[in-house]
């Protein structure tokens, strides 16, 4: 016993003060590119949402400007100060934190290190207080929300004879993750989008409670396709993936959100409500290799910047009538010109859930 | 009222089959290993074990079936852990579950980024086992009964076949009469020549099995891909159905059946709504309805005398 | 005149030199700075020093000794676990030598403020499944209580608008009350029904999460991002708790007095354990139930007494998230103090002054292995697997036992 | 020499055997052996190692060096199937039966009839009542065992080493819970049993049975061999002189002391229940009087554990009153009953009695250690708690390094001590005493015996629940016999016989 406590103290010993003496002397590397990074929210990559959405900018702008990239994943609350000024300090020109949890992260961070930007996605600042070299990034969401509603209106109720899979319920569902922010505004575009052309429809909303269990959407699918549903919406992460399997097993038609979801069931998913945090994201990292960047303010990507919409029909493109594809771009033009203003809450929706 | 009444119809059933085979595969598991004297709260991560490697290996085949007994043998070997700890360690049963749960999880998120690149969730198989649904010819036209338990998917019916499996295993055969003795009196055992370590280990792996297999059902057959920590708490819903149906295989199932119709029913309150509250209540609904299944029936039954206690031949001589 | 008379006749100023050296060290240790560590070493050694002159070596020694034995099975566990991770590293390619010096740069010394936040609310938990532990309760649904907590210290915190000498204790003692009554229906089942309280405890702690986003709704929501808010207002500056940079402005700004309370609360808890009365009662209907009844303890009451100082504990762990760090209710996160709870408890063998250093101990792990993440590119969930593996092999205590009996098995009879 | 024994037909020899356990040695150096078909006895005090030989001879333990012959041939006993497997079977102390099986699914656990892994239950019950009739063994095939006696438990356990085919059957204390009339049966059996050819090794610590049955003995003490003898040519004294070492005053100094009946302590018509529901205490009354010790005898199950649950108060009263100096307590929690005055050492220590992980000093004090001057507010105070708790560690002679030493580092007899010292300091009005020596050595059950006497002179109401016949003899000034839940008769101990309670202890007074 004596033995093994001698010895084990003896190898904590070297332990520790080889790491202190490796550790100690960590000088930061220079870089010859621009090095950007991103900060994650605890949700973490794999989301198919804003994290990879973001990761996936980073790199086009690796690819296409030849930028150095970075990722930190954070795991608690307390992780994303460190975080955030961490990459700064490690020499990032431009550190994106994702996800409205980071909101007073970032601003902390932000005034210790005026040297390096820092842009937040899904995060609105008050330009009158916060720095300059923050800026806030945020998607009109309920403008796609408001375009796939046009979609699943129309199809739902007059056109209902262009696929065996459509029924004459006049009755849509929505699947929510969690009840937060940037869902409700798809939910709300999404009400608005049914009821301006289809008044009469029945939209019925669950909420999952999770953003990452399969079962749950797809129970929550089943549910809804028993109740008439023949287009259900996923606003849901992860659990959206089971939405989306769960309509394809139900043979009804799914639409997704975020990104182009069709690859996943190129048979259910008519279209996606897209936010375009990839383009954006690149826009921002391209204005600050110009020297262009702007803080101290907040960005609104909608469709005037071409960052929210729907993506294309892939294979619905022909089955898809022409009537519904004009009364999308009608709706385009007008939300671009003003004549539209899309309700971004259930309550400015009207939507009574 | 009568809106009301509408909600109980066939697809509130087949719901509810669903959202319990996870928790009946776990459940039944459980009950082998507490009837043999070990409590398992390690089922939780054995699931996650077992939904991680069926979807590693159906997606590197192609082939679910791989992946389904991969899944097993994995959630069976990580069983061993627990088996070991609480066997041959005599560690406090509870104690090495809660510990295994915490490395099965981040063992699970470490090899997810090994195995696909990056976190948070796995690539969707080619082929998931619910395109082998079939339905069994005849039975499947019983009215009601038929669609809901004959017109399946894979391992839903094998959770029904399992537990009828265990409930013979369990009352007919020698190594489930071994298993329920282990778990009244080790020490009996142990005086006619049989190996209560032995049975012990046994039992812990066939929970491991189940559990495994009830993650591959999450992931390869209800779903087609990996999330870290997909399990949602399933794992321990099945304990309590494992108990709230008194230790039987076929207590488990009815007491599963009762919170997958929970949360299918909740799903269907949700969508018919007929009631005007906040959704997050909805949700509670299943877990409050645990709690009330666990306070209302366990004292119904006996639990195996024991259950969840240390066990050494050798004890210090009086 | 020897050296010992020396020192000996010189004790109360050495001992003052080595309270004025220990108190500064961990002032300045806790406020950030890496050097206040090496003051309380060198507090320690010129103690042991001292007493290595003044006293009998042997006792000096012994003590030493017990104190390492103590110390063996921990050190062993994350020893072991620590190679386990390196080897794990190699096979995956990375080099464990620089991963691990960052994780310990980083968790000890670039981010140890990081670690102090992190550990604060464990502390809180820990003490909580401990305390519930010590009476053969598992209180598995911490996470639950620390909602309840941070709930209560959020609505409490917005409106109550006070002097913070009054406010801060009255919201820790209303916050603490709602997680004990939160806590007293599992107790109730488990007394009137025997259902047993991992999962009754598990049910409720899902029930508080989903209940906080009700609570959420109600209490705020910032109007310029949505009507519909996920996160409460702000609570009233005033009833922050006290920041370190108020008093020292070298310290790190978000470190807050929420460490302090619960190391306090951490000697506290061991003082109710070992020197009360209710203490005792715990102690022994968890060691033997049937006998604490024939020696008059209600083990009904205790079970009561046990579940709801328990769940005030961990309710306590949300008010100093909510005061100290975020000043905010943030909704439906799951933020693992529950499960990290049980495991810096389990690490502690229950011991409430153990949780201190265990859960500093989780949370450098946690802020080291960001550090690593972000400088060494080596995945954070290693520092997951490393934490499961030190649980599983300190837990497993009888494991060197047996090794040790198995080796030694042969020699009893060669003689 | 060694061709001498086979000649003789030895069946089993054991030599050179010893047991370290972590903190004994159990056995040290032991050699025997066992001759075909003789009943070969095995005596010792408690803790002598008599068990934890014939557990490494049944493979449950395993020795630490020493070997072990079966019919000339060495045997590694690595399990109880081994043993069994030799021929070995064993009917343990504390039975070895499942309760909420059948007496078939005990019988044949282990070797069950059937094929495919199936058991083929049909053929299991004949078995079962073809064995019992072929011995003249009569249980009850169909029986859970949870319903049966103490006496027919036994013979499941000897159906079942006859299952299993044995030809050595080993005995461990089969009397110490069986009436004198179910030690006579056993008898009978054994040499049944013996005409059969099963040899026999029974292990008692009663002289009688040693006289009464075997032929051949060896004695034990503290863990080494201290003699065999052939028993006819032995006498009691020589035997009780081998096995204890010195010689032992087989009588107590019991002065009878005649008190005037004062109201002591009063039981009305008691009906309790047990766990499974069953009424247990049936319309139960009897009085103990100050300065009187009254002896409960009965064989087990028939209430007294209920009993005793049932006076410390963790049992619900159904019916009836308890009365302590005219005061109804019946409805008082376990806290009360201790202040007015109740004390109570249980029949099973480490259940009721002690916390072992705790130290000496809490469990000295645990029913003190809510009322000064140990407490001070919430407080304990350590200083006098330590003071104290030394005080009765010096006054009844615990062993132990230090009073923070935990207690389950003590020894049997030590611990029990440590019950003793708690509940007799408190000084009660009623001491309730059940099983206070069991599995303890002789020294420490004359210490114990002689404080149970000394309560009774400070005018203690004593009630002593023992199965053992000789102790309730040795203590009592009234002998009330407890039969199904009820007092059946009273004796007065020095004008009856072990024979006369004895039958009313199986019932006999109803017949």
């Amino acid at each position: 016993m004596k033995k093994y406590l001698t010895w084990s103290l003896i190898f904590c010993f070297i332990l520790f003060t080889g790491t202190l003496v490796i550790a100690m002397p960590q000088g930061e590397k220079k870089q010859d590119n621009i090095m950007v990074s991103i900060a994650t929210d605890i949700g973490g990559l794999g989301d198919k949402s804003f994290n990879d959405g973001c990761y996936a900018g980073l790199e086009k702008a690796k690819d296409e400007l030849g930028m150095e990239i970075k990722v930190v994943e954070s795991k608690q609350m307390t992780d994303y100060v460190p975080n955030l000024s961490g990459l700064a300090e490690d020499g990032s020109k431009l550190v994106f934190a994702v996800g409205f949890l980071m909101a007073d992260a970032i601003l902390e961070s932000a005034q210790h290190y005026p040297e390096s930007y820092f842009a937040g996605i899904d995060i609105w600042i008050d330009p009158a207080s916060a720095p300059k070299n923050v800026l806030g990034i945020n998607y009109k969401e309920h403008e796609s929300g408001y375009l796939a509603g046009i979609v699943a209106g129309l199809l739902t109720k007059e056109y209902v004879t262009i696929s065996p899979k459509l029924n004459n319920n006049n009755v849509l569902g929505m699947v929510l993750g969690m009840d937060i922010p940037p869902v409700e505004r798809y939910q709300a575009g999404f009400y608005a989008g049914v009821m301006s052309v289809n008044p009469d429809c029945t939209v019925i909303s669950i909420v999952t409670g999770v953003f990452d269990d399969q079962a749950k959407g797809k129970e929550a699918t089943f549910v809804l396709a028993e109740q008439g549903a023949d287009i259900v919406f996923q606003i849901a992460g992860l659990t959206g993936l089971g939405v989306i399997n769960g309509a394809k097993e139900k043979g009804i038609f799914a639409i997704g959100v975020d990104v182009d979801q069709n690859y996943i069931a190129p048979e259910t998913v008519i279209t996606s409500a897209e936010k375009g945090v990839t383009e954006s994201t690149f826009l921002v990292i391209k204005s600050v290799k110009e020297g262009s960047f702007k803080g101290g303010q907040n960005l609104v990507f909608g469709l005037n910047e071409d960052s929210t919409g729907i993506s294309p029909y892939h294979g619905f493109d022909s089955v898809i009538p022409q009537k519904v594809k004009d009364k999308v771009n009608q709706a385009i033009s007008d939300i671009k010109s003003g004549k539209i203003v899309v309700p971004s809450t259930r309550v400015e929706a009207g939507y009574n859930q | 009222m009568n809106d009301f009444f509408t909600l109980f119809n066939v697809e509130l059933l087949h719901s509810t089959i669903r959202l319990s085979t996870p928790i009946t595969l776990a459940a039944v598991g459980a009950t082998i290993c507490e009837r043999a004297g070990i409590v398992n709260i390690a089922m939780e991560g054995l699931m996650l074990i077992g939904a991680f490697t069926a979807v590693f290996f159906a997606y590197i085949t192609g082939n679910p079936w791989i992946g389904l007994l991969a899944a097993v043998i994995a959630g069976g070997i990580f069983s061993l852990l627990h088996a070991y700890a609480t066997i041959t360690l005599h560690l406090d049963h509870v104690v090495s579950g809660a510990v295994l749960n915490i490395l099965a999880l981040g063992l699970t998120n470490y090899l997810l980024i090994l195995a696909f690149g990056h976190p948070g969730t796995s690539e969707p198989v080619p082929v998931s086992l619910a395109e082998y649904q079939f339905a069994v010819p005849f039975l499947s036209q019983i009215p009601v009964i038929g669609p809901v338990f004959f017109n399946q998917r894979p391992i839903v019916y094998m959770s029904f076949l399992l537990i009828i499996f265990f409930t013979l295993f369990l009352y007919r055969t020698k190594t489930g009469l071994h298993v329920r003795a282990s778990g009244e009196h080790p020490l009996a055992m142990e005086t006619i020549g049989v190996s209560v370590y032995r049975i012990r280990y046994l039992a812990v792996i066939i929970s491991g099995l189940t559990s495994g297999l009830a993650g591959a059902f999450l992931s390869i057959e209800n779903s087609n891909v990996f999330t870290s920590g997909m399990t949602g708490g399933r794992g321990f819903i099945a304990l309590a159905a494992n108990i709230s149906g008194g230790w039987s295989a076929v207590g488990s199932f009815l007491a599963s059946l009762f919170f997958g119709f929970a949360e299918a029913f909740q799903y269907k309150m949700q969508a018919a709504r007929l009631l005007d509250l906040p959704s997050e209540l909805f949700v509670m609904f299943p877990y409050i309805a645990t709690v009330i299944a666990v306070a209302g029936l366990v004292r119904k039954s006996r639990p195996p005398k024991a259950v969840g206690l240390d066990f050494r031949i050798e004890k210090q001589a009086d | 005149m020897t050296a010992r008379e020396i020192l000996y006749k010189y004790r109360v100023i050495v001992f003052i030199l080595l309270f004025l050296l220990a108190g500064s060290g961990i002032i300045l240790y806790i406020t950030s700075y890496f050097a206040g560590l090496l003051f309380i070493l060198l507090a320690i050694i010129i103690y042991y020093g001292f007493h290595f002159l003044l006293k009998d070596k042997r006792i000096v020694l012994s003590e030493i000794k017990s104190i390492a034995k103590k110390m063996l099975i921990p050190l062993a566990g994350i020893t072991i676990a620590v190679l386990i991770g390196a080897v794990v590293m190699i096979i995956t390619g990375y080099n464990p030598l620089t991963a691990y010096g960052a994780l310990f740069y980083g968790g000890f010394v670039k981010n140890w403020h990081v670690s102090l936040l992190n550990a604060a609310p464990l502390i809180f938990t820990g003490l909580s499944v401990a305390f519930a532990f010590k009476a053969g309760l598992f209180n598995i649904g911490a996470e639950g209580q620390y909602y309840i907590g941070a709930m209560a210290a959020a609505g409490l915190g917005i409106y109550f608008d006070w002097h913070p000498l009054v406010t801060i204790p009255v919201i820790f003692l209303a916050a603490g009350l709602l997680g004990s009554l939160y806590n007293f229906f599992p107790a109730l089942l488990k007394v009137k029904t025997g259902a047993h309280e991992v999962i009754t405890t598990m049910m409720f702690a899902h029930i508080a999460r989903y209940f906080s986003s009700i609570f959420i709704r109600n209490f705020g929501g910032d109007p310029s991002t949505s009507s519909h808010p996920y996160v409460t207002d702000p609570v009233l500056p005033s009833n922050w708790l006290l920041r370190f940079k108020d008093m020292f402005p070298w310290a790190n700004y978000r470190l807050h007095s929420g460490i302090i309370i619960a190391i306090l609360t951490a000697f506290f808890v061991h003082y109710l354990l070992s020197y009360t009365r209710i203490g005792f009662e715990i102690r022994a209907v968890g060691s033997n139930p049937a006998a604490a009844k024939t020696q008059g303890i209600s083990t009904g009451k205790t079970v009561f007494i046990a579940l709801m100082v328990a769940g005030f504990l961990s309710a306590m762990a949300g008010v100093n998230q909510v005061l100290g760090l975020d000043h905010k209710l943030y909704g439906n996160l799951s933020t693992g103090y529950g499960w990290n709870g049980i495991s810096v408890a389990l690490l502690a063998s229950n011991h409430p002054v153990g949780v201190i250093f265990t859960s500093i101990l989780w949370g450098a792990l946690d802020a080291g292995g960001q550090y690593m993440a972000r400088t060494q590119e080596v995945h954070n969930s290693i520092v997951e697997i490393i934490k499961g593996t030190v649980l599983f092999l300190v837990v497993a205590r009888y494991l060197y036992t047996y090794w040790g009996q198995k080796r030694k098995k042969k020699e009893t009879c060669n003689e | 020499m060694e061709r001498e024994k086979r000649k003789d037909g030895i069946c089993l020899r054991m030599e050179n055997i010893s047991k370290q356990f972590p903190k004994v040695l159990a056995n040290e150096n032991i050699s025997i052996y066992l001759k075909r078909g003789e009943i070969l006895a095995l005596l010792g005090e408690n803790g002598a190692g008599k068990s934890t030989l014939m557990n490494i001879l049944y493979g449950l333990y395993r020795p630490t060096c020493g070997q072990i012959y079966i019919n000339n041939h060495e045997a590694t006993l690595l399990s109880p199937k081994d043993a069994i497997s030799l021929g070995l079977g064993m009917v343990h102390q504390h039975f070895m039966l499942i309760e909420n099986l059948t007496v078939t699914e005990n019988i044949v656990l282990g070797m069950e009839p059937g094929s495919w892994g199936f058991i083929d239950f049909k053929k299991a019950r004949k078995i079962v009542k073809e064995l019992s009739e072929q011995y003249h063994l009569f249980v009850d095939p169909d029986a859970k065992i949870e319903g049966l006696s103490v006496g027919q438990q036994q013979r499941v356990e000897i159906l079942k080493a006859l299952y299993r085919k044995a030809t050595i059957l080993i005995l461990d204390e089969p009397t110490a819970v069986l009436t004198p009339q179910e030690v006579d049966g056993l008898f009978v059996v054994m040499r049944s049993l013996q005409e059969r050819k099963v040899s026999i090794i029974i292990i008692t610590h009663k002289l009688e049975e040693v006289k009464a049955i075997s032929g051949r003995v060896y004695i034990l003490r503290r863990g080494k061999l201290a003699g065999e003898r052939v028993t006819k040519d032995i006498s009691k004294a020589e035997l009780a002189h081998l096995m204890v070492g010195r010689d032992v005053v087989l009588t107590l100094n019991k002065e009878n002391r005649i008190t005037e009946k004062k109201p002591g302590f009063t039981l009305q018509n008691l009906f309790v229940k047990n766990d499974n529901g069953v009424t247990a205490l049936n319309n139960l009354s009897l009085e103990v009087c100050p300065g009187e010790i009254v002896g409960i005898a009965g064989v087990a199950g028939n209430g007294q554990k209920e009993l005793e649950e049932v006076l410390i108060g963790i049992r619900r009263i159904e019916k009836g009153n308890i009365l302590l100096t005219g005061k109804n307590i019946s409805r008082y929690g376990v806290k009360k009953r201790i202040q007015s005055g109740l004390s109570y050492v249980p029949s099973d220590r480490y259940r009721y009695g002690l916390f072992l992980s705790m130290k000496v000093s809490e469990n000295i004090l645990a029913s003190s250690l809510d009322r000064k001057p140990y407490v001070n507010g919430i407080n304990l105070r350590l200083r006098v708690i330590n003071r104290r708790s030394e005080e009765l560690v010096t006054m009844y002679g615990i062993k132990t390094p230090s009073v923070h030493e935990p207690v389950s580092n003590l020894s049997g007899g030590n611990q029990q001590k440590v019950i003793l010292a708690r509940e007799f300091s408190r000084e009660p009005v009623v001491l309730v005493v059940s099983q206070p020596t069991r599995g303890l050595d002789v020294g420490a059950i004359e210490f114990i015996h002689s404080e149970i006497l000394k309560m009774r002179d400070r005018d203690t109401a004593v009630l002593l629940i023992s199965m053992e016949l000789e102790e309730i003899f040795a203590l009592s000034d009234r002998i009330l016999v407890l039969y199904e839940g009820s007092i059946v008769k009273e004796f007065d101990p020095g004008k009856t016989s072990h024979k006369e309670v004895g039958y009313y202890m199986t019932g006999g007074g109803e017949r």
